[in-house]
């Protein structure tokens, strides 16, 4: 029994971080050199040219994406279309009626690995401007289980980042602001809301490491675990994201302040690849109730 | 108790009705932005030139002389009408009770029936760089010279300041003075020399946030509302109202109420919502209700000659918070398309504004706590 | 359209509230003082030696005896059975399968109105020891309508009262309770408890309040709006009892400090006639939801 | 990241497994009255003779030498079997992780293996009637006299005081003293001429708190655990282990939401839980794992040489809201009858006490945001 990451997999994953915040975070430039470490091609066997690793190297990785807000498709396409070879190539994936990053993306796969004509989406303006969204001009084929279960923890992995760099930026900002003639974060409410933040961040966070675990080991409870990793994620991240919003006040509420960008990639990835309900139904069922 | 309405209420409110329902926009892009502005205030000027834009004020000023009761009436049958918010409510809502109160007749002369009119478009100059839920922190000075005051410093955060022609707000006019003391209240045209606003972009991406800059503006003595170095008393009877009645009317929760249900329904019918989301439809409803019901209690209270005092504080969390869920509860029945632009996911965004603005919600439970409970300061 | 007590129903709830203020909870002395003042027959009609008053006046009173915490079944008695011309008798009534007050009161009513025999009744252990609890032994008619209605709002009032007897107890704690050498009512999360407890029941009263205007004039929303108000008082004063305890500490955890009597007497009318999701489900019925 | 158990761990968990089942009672009453009390007392001592009352300890202490690991696996089949909350648990819990870093050897040889006997039982004694979350408030006072120190004062709040035969607690030893300093760690037989115990009943009526009253009472020099005028840091790695690790371990909320489960599937069974509890059902459970795994984590750390910090803050917040959140909704699926005693109701009310004892959950969110987050204090 041993529940942390490995030596190697904290190298790799503090490499991306240190990459991720030198540079921006939807420079094309940056996708590429994720690339060149190797980060689309984590799951890739060495005998096809990958790094032969698993889901316990990416996961964390991916939740450095997420601290980023990296606007391209790294979950789809690290995640889910790599291990199915195609590792060389930025990948868009349909959920549901929506395709996220479709227009920045080499090739759009439908759920069941074909792929989905431009001609078939249609723009749609989504709330997250980063992250931009096309709409399926008519049914595909439902993805894979195995596709929500990747792309989810993926996801879920992401949202633990974006909920980590939320909460960084506000106890940074709480420190510095001053109100009343002292730092906003001496007032008891604002700590109360940051504790409590932390809090359901580091609940959630051993749960998607947990989902990542059963993924790799091809556990028989993988979906169940997932799905938990994915409603936890998705409200702990969207309740740091109220607090962080409520403790930053009017500067939070503009486009001159970075706070919106994790916030609106929070919203949207807590909806994408099943909201919370639905994924507190699936754990439901998969318990008995 | 009386929960009837008088024939008179009635015959208002059909009235109402028959103008709103025929003449609501529908097509109105967001007011908080330079084109959606100009299209707002053309409803405005419509509301004016039939008045409906200020019903309970005297009719020398565009207004019918309605009573409470009436407003209340009005409001509910403007948002079930599926009215806009009014982008001439700081005006409407916050300066005018003030200057009702404490202006020179010259000056309600002068300014009440052209801000009924839409003819001059005020906005909000409380908040500084540095002093945003602290007030008293305000920085930004007027200083005395012949025949009035000399302006200089930053206000920002200032709702639709981009598209406005005049400002109100609170200046240090005593330069030795501290905290609450030493503020005068002061109206700003912005087109003054010496005024710069800069509009820059809100949650939701509009430009409806302005950062406005004064630097030797000069404004005369007759844009002093209330007493020299009196403006936070001035000021305070605005934010007062800020809080409590006026500028959030139960018809418009009731409304959105009701839209969240024909939502659900609507989802419910093609197998989308999840049961979980019913119990929060519901709660919504009851709670939109309760803030119907609070309020009648409120306008009973000063009809009767009483006054709205702290508890006002309560009141502005329990909408705000209202606000929130009931958009949040929309966006968990649309699910996936909740991460699209469209009527709720904007109005979830401005809704978060709602624990925010007008004293932040921790502020109101400590004015809630120390003035109505009684609790001690620290 | 006046939302307001008038100055007669302000009067009888002011005397009522300051005979219950001087005499103790649970002595039948009390409640034969309550009889004598008329409370147990303002529903019956002067003719037949009431006040002929309606629930307007009564609601306000009950709200005053769950203030006190009274131990007899005055919801019983005044609000149900003295409309069906029992207003001379303790009366106790049969909720699903239990009956509260059965021991203490002269009849027991099913709800059909008949009357219930003693040696049917079990007697069970109640958390609420002041307000005890018998069992039924076997299945008798189902209340009306109607006896729901009425018995669910005279205890949404009850529970109102509960609340502000909760809030106000715990605010003169905290007030002189010292702690780090300030009273512990100056710290800000003891503060922020305490005034969402105000606004939980503030908001929930006028519910109640109409409800009762409701019922009094028979409107057709008279059993939504009852069940609006039960809702929401047992949510509030569930709500109001939390904080209360939270912010006593181990005081408020003793039974040589009165707050435990509030307590578990929240706890009992918050489930009885029907809780807090019943009435939920109920008003989302009548509202089409 | 290794989530597999050893062989030798398995088997550890066999043992313990079929040895509970066989074992543990299930007719125990409240071990919080005087009668209860007793009856558990027995089963602590059967725990002891077959060396399962303190796993983890060192052999010659009555342990088995366990690993954290082990003592979690124990804990597991403990709770899952049905086991009834330790009444030894203060002790135990608290104050031997203390005697272990502090005491002498001569101390440890006296203490430890009567403690886990149940020979000797411990209660704590760290309240006063003005020391409560402020516990640097103690104004109970040991003088120093001839071989050992005279104590007088009062304690209350006991836990089980009333039943115990020990009492360890902070005494202010230093008459000039203020808050944290001047305080000394003191272990005192209950039977000591001039302490008087009174129990008195909390909330759920059973006796079981007791205020400890000492009047010239006299403990000897050995009686000090740790250095004089010391104490608070001494008992700072106490009320550590309370809040952190030891004190509510995984497997008692695993079981409560196994049984919670359980009844929510038998209640919709029959038609009575509501859809709405079905939200609640899930979430507990998810949160009862989600406490387990974060264990799990902490424990590593512990096995790697890490040590528990400030987070142990978060963890005490996260397991008593989740005791009580796992309590509430059994008594919303038993609807009217969550109106009586039985296991649940008793169970809610004994969680409600969570968030109040060792740090209320205020003074933890403190603690977390000022030392994991860095926030300023006042």
């Amino acid at each position: 029994m041993r529940f942390a990451l490995t030596t190697d997999q904290l190298a790799f994953r503090d490499a991306v971080r240190d990459l991720l915040a030198k540079e921006r975070y939807d420079d094309r430039a940056t996708w590429d050199a994720l690339v060149d470490m190797g980060v689309a091609s984590v799951l890739v066997p060495e005998s096809e040219g990958g790094l032969g690793l698993d889901e316990m190297t990416l996961v964390p990785i991916l939740e450095q994406t997420g601290y980023a807000a990296l606007a391209f498709p790294i979950v789809e396409t690290a995640m889910v279309a790599a291990p199915l070879g195609l590792a060389d190539r930025m990948v868009a994936l349909v959920d549901g009626q929506l395709a996220a990053w479709a227009d920045r993306a080499d090739v759009v796969l439908a759920g069941d690995g074909s792929e989905v004509r431009q001609d078939l989406l249609a723009p749609v303006e989504a709330v997250d401007r980063s992250r931009p969204v096309r709409r399926i001009g008519r049914p595909l084929p439902a993805p894979h289980g195995d596709t929500i279960d990747r792309a989810a923890l993926g996801t879920a992995a992401q949202l633990i980042g974006l909920g980590q760099a939320m909460l960084d930026l506000t106890v940074g900002y709480v420190k510095e602001r001053q109100q009343f003639g002292v730092p906003i974060g001496s007032f008891q409410a604002v700590k109360h809301h940051l504790a409590n933040a932390l809090k359901e961040l580091s609940f959630a966070r051993p749960a998607v490491y947990r989902a990542a675990y059963s993924v790799a080991t091809a556990s028989t409870d993988a979906s169940r675990d997932v799905s938990m990793a994915k409603a936890m994620a998705s409200d702990a991240a969207s309740f740091v994201g109220r607090v962080a919003l409520q403790c930053h006040g009017a500067i939070g509420y503009t486009v001159e302040y970075d706070l919106h960008l994790w916030l609106k990639r929070t919203w949207a990835l807590s909806r994408a690849w099943g909201d919370s309900s639905w994924h507190r139904d699936r754990v439901g069922r998969a318990i008995g109730v | 108790m009386d929960l009837t309405w008088s024939p008179d209420e009635d015959a208002f409110r059909a009235e109402a009705r028959s103008w709103l329902v025929a003449n609501v926009p529908h097509d109105l892009p967001s007011g908080d932005t330079r084109e959606g502005f100009a299209r707002h205030v053309e409803w405005e000027r419509l509301l004016y030139q039939n008045r409906w834009a200020v019903v309970s004020w005297p009719e020398q000023y565009g207004g019918r002389g309605a009573s409470l009761w009436e407003w209340l009436i009005f409001e509910e049958e403007y948002y079930r009408a599926g009215g806009p918010q009014r982008v001439t409510q700081n005006g409407i809502f916050l300066l005018a009770p003030t200057v009702f109160e404490f202006g020179t007749p010259e000056q309600q002369e002068r300014i009440l029936r052209r801000m009924a009119a839409a003819d001059e478009l005020w906005c909000q100059g409380w908040s500084e760089p540095n002093a945003g839920s602290d007030l008293a922190g305000i920085t930004s000075r007027s200083t005395k010279v012949d025949g009035g005051w000399v302006l200089n410093g930053q206000k920002t955060w200032t709702t639709r300041g981009a598209f406005c022609t005049h400002l109100f707000g609170l200046f240090r006019s005593d330069p030795d003075s501290e905290r609450h003391k030493g503020l005068t209240y002061l109206l700003v045209p912005l087109d003054t020399q010496g005024v710069t606003v800069r509009g820059f972009g809100r949650l939701d991406g509009d430009e409806g946030f302005a950062e406005v800059f004064f630097e030797d503006a000069f404004v005369p003595d007759g844009n002093v509302l209330g007493g020299v170095n009196d403006g936070w008393s001035v000021a305070m009877a605005t934010t007062g109202s800020e809080r409590g009645l006026t500028l959030r009317s139960p018809g418009r929760f009731l409304a959105a109420s009701a839209r969240l249900i024909e939502l659900y329904r609507s989802a419910t019918t093609v197998g989308g919502a999840v049961e979980s989301v019913r119990r929060r439809v519901i709660d919504t409803w009851m709670r939109a209700e309760a803030y119907q019901l609070f309020t009648l209690e409120t306008v009973t209270r000063l009809s009767e000659g009483g006054a709205v005092g702290a508890e006002s504080s309560i009141n502005k969390i329990w909408w705000s918070e209202l606000d929130v869920e009931l958009h949040e509860t929309a966006l968990d029945v649309l699910g996936p398309e909740a991460q699209l632009e469209g009527a709720w996911s904007k109005g979830y965004q401005f809704s978060l504004s709602g624990p925010i603005y007008a004293g932040t919600n921790e502020i109101q439970r400590n004015i809630a706590a120390e003035r109505v409970l009684g609790l001690p300061r620290r």
